[in-house]
């Protein structure tokens, strides 16, 4: 409380990095003159072990209880030092950071002077804002040694493969009754004579003979509670005769594979069931498989087509006004490969693709050469075909921007090569979770590139098609890496978060809401007490620490450790005032 | 402005020509490194790809329309630079068949195309039937010296008239109809002036015909180019020097003659040429020695070599003719008439030299194009 | 529990070995080169989202190199491998850096005193870098490596005089290549891609006409870390482009040189261009592709974005050759715009080629047959509908462009998916 | 004299609403009388300045002072009253924070001058004549009339104080807090509210339990637009009701006659700069993508967004009000 504040700064030259263009010795000297600061010292590689020692004698021996390093980024080095502070016994978060090597040495290189009077302009905010830094504690919570895989389609099967084998509790909910989802449908391969469904199977197989695998099928995911490491989940199961079973689980992560719908066109899109000689390509791909109405025979409308053509994006790329502006990424090479196999069973058949733009990417690329040399005629559109149903055959019409000229072809049946859009289920799992979707209706994943496999929020990881389309291959290994991910949790009896996070002071808060429906990570509730009041509540285990509610909270009831509105203030007030 | 065009024959169109040796037609995937590779792209509009495309899709009125393969000297840049190893040069090769057949309105060509025994017994029996009427129709044979026009006359007056009146309206005929399919096929239905007619093939057709300059244009096109020119010029002078000497002048008066060393001489070095040209030219397919002649179609081998005998036995009876020998003359002479026949009969208006009379023309109503695009532009 | 072995340190190999570390699994990460980080540490911003790729990068890196489970092995190479899945023999050699790497600070004065210049890697040889050197400023560890095939010590036998300025004393030039056999439960391949020789297309000029780049090139060219301080200027003069062509598909998707499609360059050049467009912003970016490849998620409305909020030109033909104006230096490409069906012959300042990615494979592993190439020499994946990561033996996985072109999602998913797999076998082992 | 602590209170720039305020009291005025003596009132007792110039200092308990500080003369009697107290609260709105006639900082003194003495209709001043200080040749002395301040200032930029009592004016239940606290001398840390809430607003709000889970609207509404729900939060309904920026204490007066809050009671312990937060909470719920239909909802749909948000306090925001170039 009233102890006295003794600050130690402590000025890194990172080689020449910083010293070679900030004066490191001035900005020693002054550190020296700011209020609080006991001592103040430089040093070559201040995050070096003779750096750190140093560090760590002068808490003992000048009695510091804040310290202050300016050197790099906190990204680099703060949790060095903070481990430093743990050494020395001194609570770890009572430590600031200065980066005077990235805003000052190496943006302003050929300005020393200035670059040297930012740097004492940064350690003084830092020091202000030590001054009034408090003792933290990171958060601990114990975590089930079990995972929840949602959805039993090839991602959720791979991943509950994967995580039985690796010696955890697997709970597999499925909600129809059959496991395998959209790629039982899928057919012959490409590159091999496997089908989707010899692919389920063989995942099924292994993941039955496995004790630790639980299959719930029927069943639905009907409430979560808890965060990452204790997540309680009840799970309904449907028994027949309208009858139903609840099922108490608990979990220490979850893995989403709530897979995809194909898009499903319009009445009339494309001539779509208006006549049956329009089919989409799953129902391309039902009828050539050997379990399929037609035995694998080949025939649309009740006749074996001698002409097909097929039509691209449908539902993608804004082709028509229900379609979705992404790309579905597997139709292309879907399609191909599917015409390919026609063509091998019925050479004479002749088959023209209407395509806005091919992404047979990587080696599918292979894919597309091949339907070229089986003499598959290319049409390229910009703006999507005409479907006209006549009697005996279909029309249909599109400009060719290649050679720039209408094209109509009569064809015995049409094939549309359907995207994939959001399983149903998406929006209900999605508040569920409290998990983030983007603007085309997927899961969002807490980073595009480098954390693509999972959800903002902790614990919780996606897997498949639920976060944008995939191929099968791309579903499975996602399913794995999402296990992997859900693995690195459930392998620890413990879990540990860092304890920068909102907090809110009861005793300011009116309960006013604003800061529950700003929190993009759903940290926050707001619970009725017992005398009626609301209160606003953060679940450390989900906050992340971004500060949106306590930028937004009104009456400045919530407060971000480490970064409190006083914290700032005295920086801010550092800048402009000086001292 | 854009009309719907229908997808006519399936498969058949890309059959034919395969046939005619559109080996890679499909492996094009319409990049468009042809055109831009195109030396000939500079000067002239056409899309080489488009024409591809075209085949690929089967639209048989678009590939009669379109001066493209007609514009294309084959010097191989496109195949050489195809990053799908389409062979272009290839590709628009067949085209250039098969527009001779879409040309042919007398169905003539595309049996003569697409069937090597058709082929080969048309001009079997064109031979024969040579033979056969120099031997009825002959005159007397003099033995005493050489004496070819009392051999020959009057049969090779009467065959000169005859063949040089029927195959003249065939070409022409042909001619016409690859102007009704490239207008037909032409975006811009305004109409022309006669004058720009007539300028136009002023401008056009004397310059490309006697010049093949376009050639010349073609990357190494100086070796190609001047094999083309000595075939060309060959031709030409004998064509030329047959008619003045056979026709023309006999016609004009009975008692006019050219002057019998100099026509020797003329005659003889355009065999010469010939010769030359076409041996250079059988050596090179044979070898495949350039993209020009890695493919060769039956019908080349058929021209090249008719065309090879021709010259041949047209400088040996000459030779025999110059050196006193009657009977190895009339021997040769009707040897020679027996190539002569099918050469020209077959070849000029139905087959491979056709193109002589095609290209310049392709060029000409390719202008005409441009022209009536640039005037009734929207 | 056993360890793994992860052979390459870029992205791939980088997540891969976090994803282990995680589940509590010893890792070796096994990098060629001085520094982890790999070809996206190369990259400027990183598409469709723009972040930076080194700040995105960077923190992880940085895990690796704290994480109590990773032992990383920089400046060394896999030498041989045999075994069965479960129990593999790895003979790994540790170059020598000539350097000790527990006293050097990485402060960088040996650097500034070396007298030697050698064409810097990190920037494609855009600039220079020393005998001795880092890398690149963010490099892990950040320690120098005394490369002595250029060290006038090494060569010549003077000099040392990065020895008389290293503050510490970590320079030793007596040090030896060091062998280290580790037995490893499973091993994880991640050693990446370069690019095709450009020259093969050798109608576009590019080693011939200075102001032609390689993709690769032109990232650095962006990055205020690269060789131009993140200015664009032109080889031949320095002078800023006004008008840049990038050339898609320069041997992919070609019979003569790689089949495939390079799956990454679409988006890459697309980026590119907007980041072109965000420096320079009169520039005008011409985009001559054949298909856009915009299939992954957000990329369509990226490449919509880049035709119409930054006015990116996109133009469906396959350029046949580039001229060179030897006055101005400036480019002519001929091209086809297949969509008007005109030849044209356009003058740009500068052309950005975007050449193919070739994997890199590790060739001791390729030798005694545990990853075999593929027909287009990527490392074959024989189980791929079941195992998409998997090698030809059981036990040794192949993950990011090693196995096919892809993204840098996809790279990562797959080190995921590998260190999912190969965490079973590290735990029976 | 008396045992019992001496009180002052004095009236700035307000509207004398405080001042009714004190005696809206009703019948604990009556207390208020029996516990203190009250040696300085303007408005209600007849002392003069020279009796407060008389007493010790330090004498008085407390003086409430009520207005912002407009005049030269009220920089002179607060200083004095400071001078002469143990404790100063600034009283209601305007003293704390320069409330509504602190809207005046919006202009120059000149162009508020011009505008009160020449260009109001009801005026007559053809000779444009101003107030200032004269001579007045009958009683033969000078008249001083006090000076307008350039701007005007809550009472903290004058003098020091010690507490305040927010509100505009503050309710009865406040003051009556307020001086029992000051009596009991059961006080917080200088410069702290007293009599009023530490929590805003929506704590005492009838309408707080009807809030949704999580509070985002599409588009703020105007009172004049719709009659809202008087059973539902006016927040949810798309009024821009400033409850959660406000301090509680008043009871929900406004709400409770369905209409919203409009801020008197200022901003909470934490908040520096009522306004701002107010802005910043209210673009927060705007449950809108695009920033520029934010911006239109917010410049468009909020009548003067700065007589809404500042209403009470502009003098004593960060920004003090408009700035003009000398």
């Amino acid at each position: 409380m009233s102890e006295e504040i003794r600050i130690g700064v402590y000025v890194c030259h990172c080689g020449l990095n910083i010293a070679g263009v900030v004066n490191v010795k001035e900005v020693v000297e002054y550190a020296k003159t700011l209020p609080n600061v006991v001592v103040a010292k430089d040093y070559v590689f201040m995050c070096s072990a003779p750096g750190q020692a140093m560090i760590k004698e002068d808490i003992k021996e000048h009695k510091l209880n804040r310290v202050v390093v300016a050197a790099c980024s906190p990204a680099m080095h703060e949790p060095t030092f903070r481990g430093v502070l743990g050494d020395a016994g001194l609570n770890p978060y009572l430590f600031e950071m200065a980066n005077i090597r990235e805003h000052c040495s190496w943006v302003h290189p050929d300005d020393k002077e200035a670059a040297t009077e930012k740097a004492k302009e940064l350690v003084r905010m830092a020091v202000a804002k030590a001054r009034l830094l408090e003792p933290l504690e990171k958060i601990k919570s114990a975590v089930r040694p079990a995972v929840l895989v949602i959805g039993g389609g090839v991602a959720g099967l791979r991943a509950t493969l994967d995580l039985v084998e690796r010696g955890f509790d697997v709970y597999l909910v499925e909600k129809r009754s059959v496991l395998g989802g959209n790629a039982v449908k899928l057919g012959e391969l490409a590159y091999t004579t496997l089908t989707g469904k010899d692919v389920v199977n063989s995942l099924v197989e292994k993941i039955k003979a496995n004790p630790k695998a639980h299959i719930f099928l029927n069943s639905e995911v009907e409430k979560v509670d808890g965060s990452i490491g204790d997540f309680r989940v009840t799970v309904t199961r449907r028994l027949g005769e309208g009858k139903e079973e609840k099922i108490e689980l608990n979990v220490g992560a979850i893995i989403v594979a709530i897979g995809y719908d194909p898009y499903e066109p319009a009445i009339g899109e494309y001539g779509y069931k208006t006549t049956d000689k329009v089919v989409t390509l799953f129902q391309l791909m039902d009828i050539l498989s050997e379990e399929g109405p037609t035995k694998g025979e080949l025939l649309i409308g009740g006749i074996r087509p001698k002409s097909l053509a097929f039509i691209l994006c449908v539902g993608s790329l804004s082709t028509t006004p229900n379609a979705k502006p992404y790309c579905s990424r597997m139709c292309c090479s879907a399609s191909l490969k599917t015409i390919l196999k026609i063509k091998e069973k019925y050479p004479d058949i002749d088959v023209y693709v209407f395509y806005k733009d091919m992404r047979t990417y990587g080696k599918e690329e292979d894919l597309y050469w091949k339907a070229i040399e089986n003499e598959v005629k290319f049409i390229r559109f910009d703006e999507a075909p005409s479907v006209k149903p006549r009697d005996k055959f279909v029309e249909v019409e599109a400009f060719d921007t290649t050679i720039q000229e209408r094209i109509a072809i009569p064809v015995d049946a049409v094939v549309l090569a359907n995207g994939m859009v959001p399983a149903t289920d998406t929006e209900k799992i999605r508040i569920m979770l409290k998990i983030g979707c983007g603007a085309d209706g997927f899961l969002k994943e807490a980073h595009l590139k480098l954390r693509p496999v999972e959800a903002l929020t902790d614990g919780i990881f996606l897997a498949g098609v639920a976060t944008g389309p995939k191929n099968i291959i791309e579903s499975i290994a996602s399913g794995s890496a999402a296990a992997a991910k859900a693995a690195t949790i459930v392998t620890k009896e413990e879990i540990e978060v860092e304890p920068l996070i909102a907090r809110v002071n009861e005793d300011m808060c009116s309960g006013c809401g604003i800061c529950a429906a700003l929190c993009p990570y759903e940290a926050i509730t707001i619970e009725v007490k017992e005398d009626g009041k609301r209160i606003s509540k953060v679940n450390s285990m989900l906050c992340k620490g971004c500060g949106t509610c306590a930028a937004a909270c009104p009456s400045g009831a919530m407060q971000q450790s480490g970064f409190k509105d006083n914290q700032v203030m005295a920086q801010v007030v550092a800048t402009f005032r000086g001292e | 402005m854009s009309r719907t065009v229908a997808l006519l024959l399936k498969g058949e169109v890309s059959s034919i020509l395969k046939s005619l040796g559109a080996r890679n037609l499909y492996k094009c995937y319409q990049c468009g490194t042809c055109t831009a590779a195109c030396p000939l792209s500079e000067e002239v509009t056409a899309s080489f790809r488009k024409a591809v495309k075209y085949a690929q899709l089967g639209l048989e009125e678009k590939i009669a329309a379109d001066p493209a393969p007609w514009l294309c000297y084959a010097c191989g840049e496109c195949s050489e630079m195809c990053p799908k190893d389409a062979k272009p040069t290839e590709i628009l090769a067949a085209l250039r068949r098969y527009s001779i057949i879409k040309y042919d309105w007398t169905g003539f060509s595309k049996r003569f195309y697409l069937s090597k025994t058709f082929e080969l017994m048309s001009i079997a029996i064109l031979s024969i039937l040579t033979a056969l009427i120099v031997y009825l129709f002959k005159g007397p044979v003099i033995t005493e010296r050489v004496d070819l026009s009392a051999f020959a006359q009057p049969t090779v007056a009467i065959a000169n008239i005859i063949v040089f009146g029927v195959l003249s309206l065939i070409l022409l005929i042909n001619i016409y109809r690859m102007y009704k399919f490239t207008t037909s096929q032409s975006s811009s239905s305004g109409k022309l002036p006669v004058s720009t007619y007539i300028a136009e093939f002023i401008k056009i057709i004397p310059y490309h015909f006697l010049t093949q300059r376009l050639m010349a244009r073609c990357r190494d096109g100086k070796y190609y180019y001047t094999i083309h020119l000595l075939l060309f010029y060959g031709y030409a002078v004998i064509f030329v020097h047959h008619i003045l000497r056979h026709m023309l002048l006999p016609l004009i008066s009975p008692t006019l003659h050219l002057n019998e060393v100099a026509s020797s001489i003329v005659g003889i070095s355009a065999f010469v040429a010939l010769i030359l040209g076409s041996s250079l030219a059988i050596y090179g397919r044979i070898k495949k020695s350039t993209i020009i002649w890695e493919y060769s179609h039956p019908t080349d081998w058929v021209f090249i070599t008719l065309l090879w005998l021709t010259s041949i036995t047209g400088l040996l009876t000459d030779i025999f003719k110059y050196s006193g020998l009657p009977l190895p003359t009339y021997v040769t002479f009707t040897v020679h008439l027996m190539f002569v026949v099918p050469l020209l009969v077959l070849e000029v208006p139905f087959a491979k030299w056709s193109h002589l009379a095609y290209r310049p023309f392709a060029l000409y109503f390719n202008r005409l194009n441009e022209i009536k695009q640039l005037r009734y532009k929207t | 529990m056993k360890p793994v072995v992860v052979v390459g340190g870029g992205i791939a190999g980088i997540q891969a070995a976090l994803d282990l570390a995680d589940q509590g699994v010893k890792v070796y990460l096994v990098e060629k080169s001085p520094s982890i980080g790999g070809r996206m540490a190369q990259l400027d911003k990183t598409f469709p989202t723009l972040d930076c790729s080194s700040c995105i990068l960077t923190p992880k890196m940085v895990a690796v190199d704290r994480h109590e489970n990773i032992e990383l092995l920089t400046y060394a190479e896999v030498k041989e491998v045999v075994g069965e899945p479960g129990n593999f023999k790895v003979k790994i050699l540790k170059k020598p850096r000539y350097v000790d790497v527990d006293k050097c600070t990485g402060c960088g004065q040996c650097v500034m005193k070396c007298p030697v210049k050698v064409p810097n890697e990190f920037n494609l040889g855009m600039d220079m870098r020393k005998a001795i050197y880092i890398p690149f400023p963010q490099a892990v560890p950040l320690k120098a490596t005394i490369d002595p095939e250029h060290c006038l010590y090494f060569t010549k036998g003077v000099c040392r005089v990065c020895e008389r300025f290293c503050p510490p004393k970590a320079i030793n030039f007596n040090q030896k290549p060091e062998e280290i056999e580790l037995n490893v439960a499973a091993i994880i391949v991640a050693t990446g891609f370069s690019l095709d020789d450009a020259r093969k297309r050798g109608e576009y000029g590019y080693g011939k006409y200075p102001n032609v780049y390689t993709n690769l090139e032109f990232e650095r060219l962006l990055s205020s870390t690269g060789p131009t301080k993140g200015e664009i200027v032109r080889r031949s003069d320095g002078r800023h482009p006004k008008k840049i062509a990038f050339i898609q598909c320069v041997c992919s998707r070609d019979e003569l040189t790689n089949k495939y499609c390079s799956a990454i360059c679409c988006m890459a050049s697309t980026k590119e261009a907007i980041l072109a467009k965000e420096h320079l912003p009169d520039v005008e970016c011409t985009i001559f592709f054949m298909d856009v490849r915009a299939f992954g998620k957000g990329y369509q409305e990226f490449f919509e974005r880049a035709k119409q909020e930054f006015g990116v030109r996109f133009v469906r033909a396959r350029p046949a050759k580039i001229e060179e104006d030897p006055k101005t230096r400036n480019l002519i490409v001929y091209y086809e715009d297949t969509e008007t069906s005109r030849f044209t012959k356009e003058e740009f300042d500068m052309v950005v080629l975007a050449v193919a990615l070739r994997p890199i494979l590790p060739e001791s592993l390729v030798k005694s047959g545990l990853i075999q190439p593929d027909n287009y020499g990527f490392a074959d994946v024989p189980e791929m509908y079941i195992e998409p990561v998997r090698a030809s033996k059981p036990g040794i996985f192949v993950i990011g462009v090693l196995q096919s072109p892809k993204d840098i999602p996809d790279s990562v998913i797959q080190a995921g998916a590998a260190a999912m797999r190969a965490a079973i076998y590290a735990i029976s082992g | 004299m008396s045992e019992k602590p001496k009180i002052a209170l004095y009236w700035c720039a307000s509207c004398g609403g405080c001042e009714e305020a004190v005696l809206d009291l009703a019948e604990k005025v009556l207390d208020l009388v029996n516990a203190v003596d009250i040696v300085f009132w303007p408005v209600a007792v007849d002392f003069k300045i020279e009796d407060v110039e008389k007493l010790p200092d330090k004498s008085i308990t407390a003086s409430l002072i009520n207005g912002g500080i407009r005049l030269t003369e009220h920089e002179k009697v607060v200083k004095l009253l400071r001078q002469k107290s143990q404790y100063v609260i600034a009283y209601g709105a305007c003293s704390a924070w320069g409330g509504i006639p602190g809207l005046a900082n919006l202009y120059k003194r000149e162009e508020l001058l011009s505008r009160a003495y020449f260009e109001v209709p009801t005026v007559v001043n053809e000779e444009k004549v101003l107030p200032r200080t004269y001579k007045d040749e009958e009683l033969g002395i000078e008249v001083e009339v006090p000076e307008v301040l350039p701007r005007l200032l809550p009472l903290d930029r004058v003098i020091e104080v010690d507490y305040y009592v927010p509100g505009c004016p503050p309710t009865p239940d406040v003051t009556w807090n307020a001086i029992q606290a000051l009596l009991s001398g059961n006080l917080p840390p200088k410069g702290s509210v007293i009599g009023a809430s530490s929590k805003a607003l929506c704590d005492e709000c009838p309408l707080n339990e009807t809030k949704p889970d999580k509070l985002l609207i599409k588009e703020f509404k105007r009172i004049t637009e719709f009659t809202p729900d008087p059973e539902k939060c006016l927040l949810a309904q798309g009024l821009p009701c400033l409850g959660p920026v406000t301090r509680g204490g008043c009871g929900a007066l406004c709400i409770k006659a369905n209409m919203p809050c409009t801020g008197c009671f200022g901003m909470l312990d934490n908040v520096s700069d009522y306004g701002a937060k107010a802005l910043s909470f209210l673009a927060s719920i705007l449950d809108v993508e695009d920033e520029k239909e934010v911006e239109r909802q917010v410049k468009e749909k909020i009548a003067d967004l700065v007589g809404r948000l500042y209403r009470y306090t502009l003098p004593s925001s960060k920004l003090g009000g408009k700035v003009f170039k000398r």
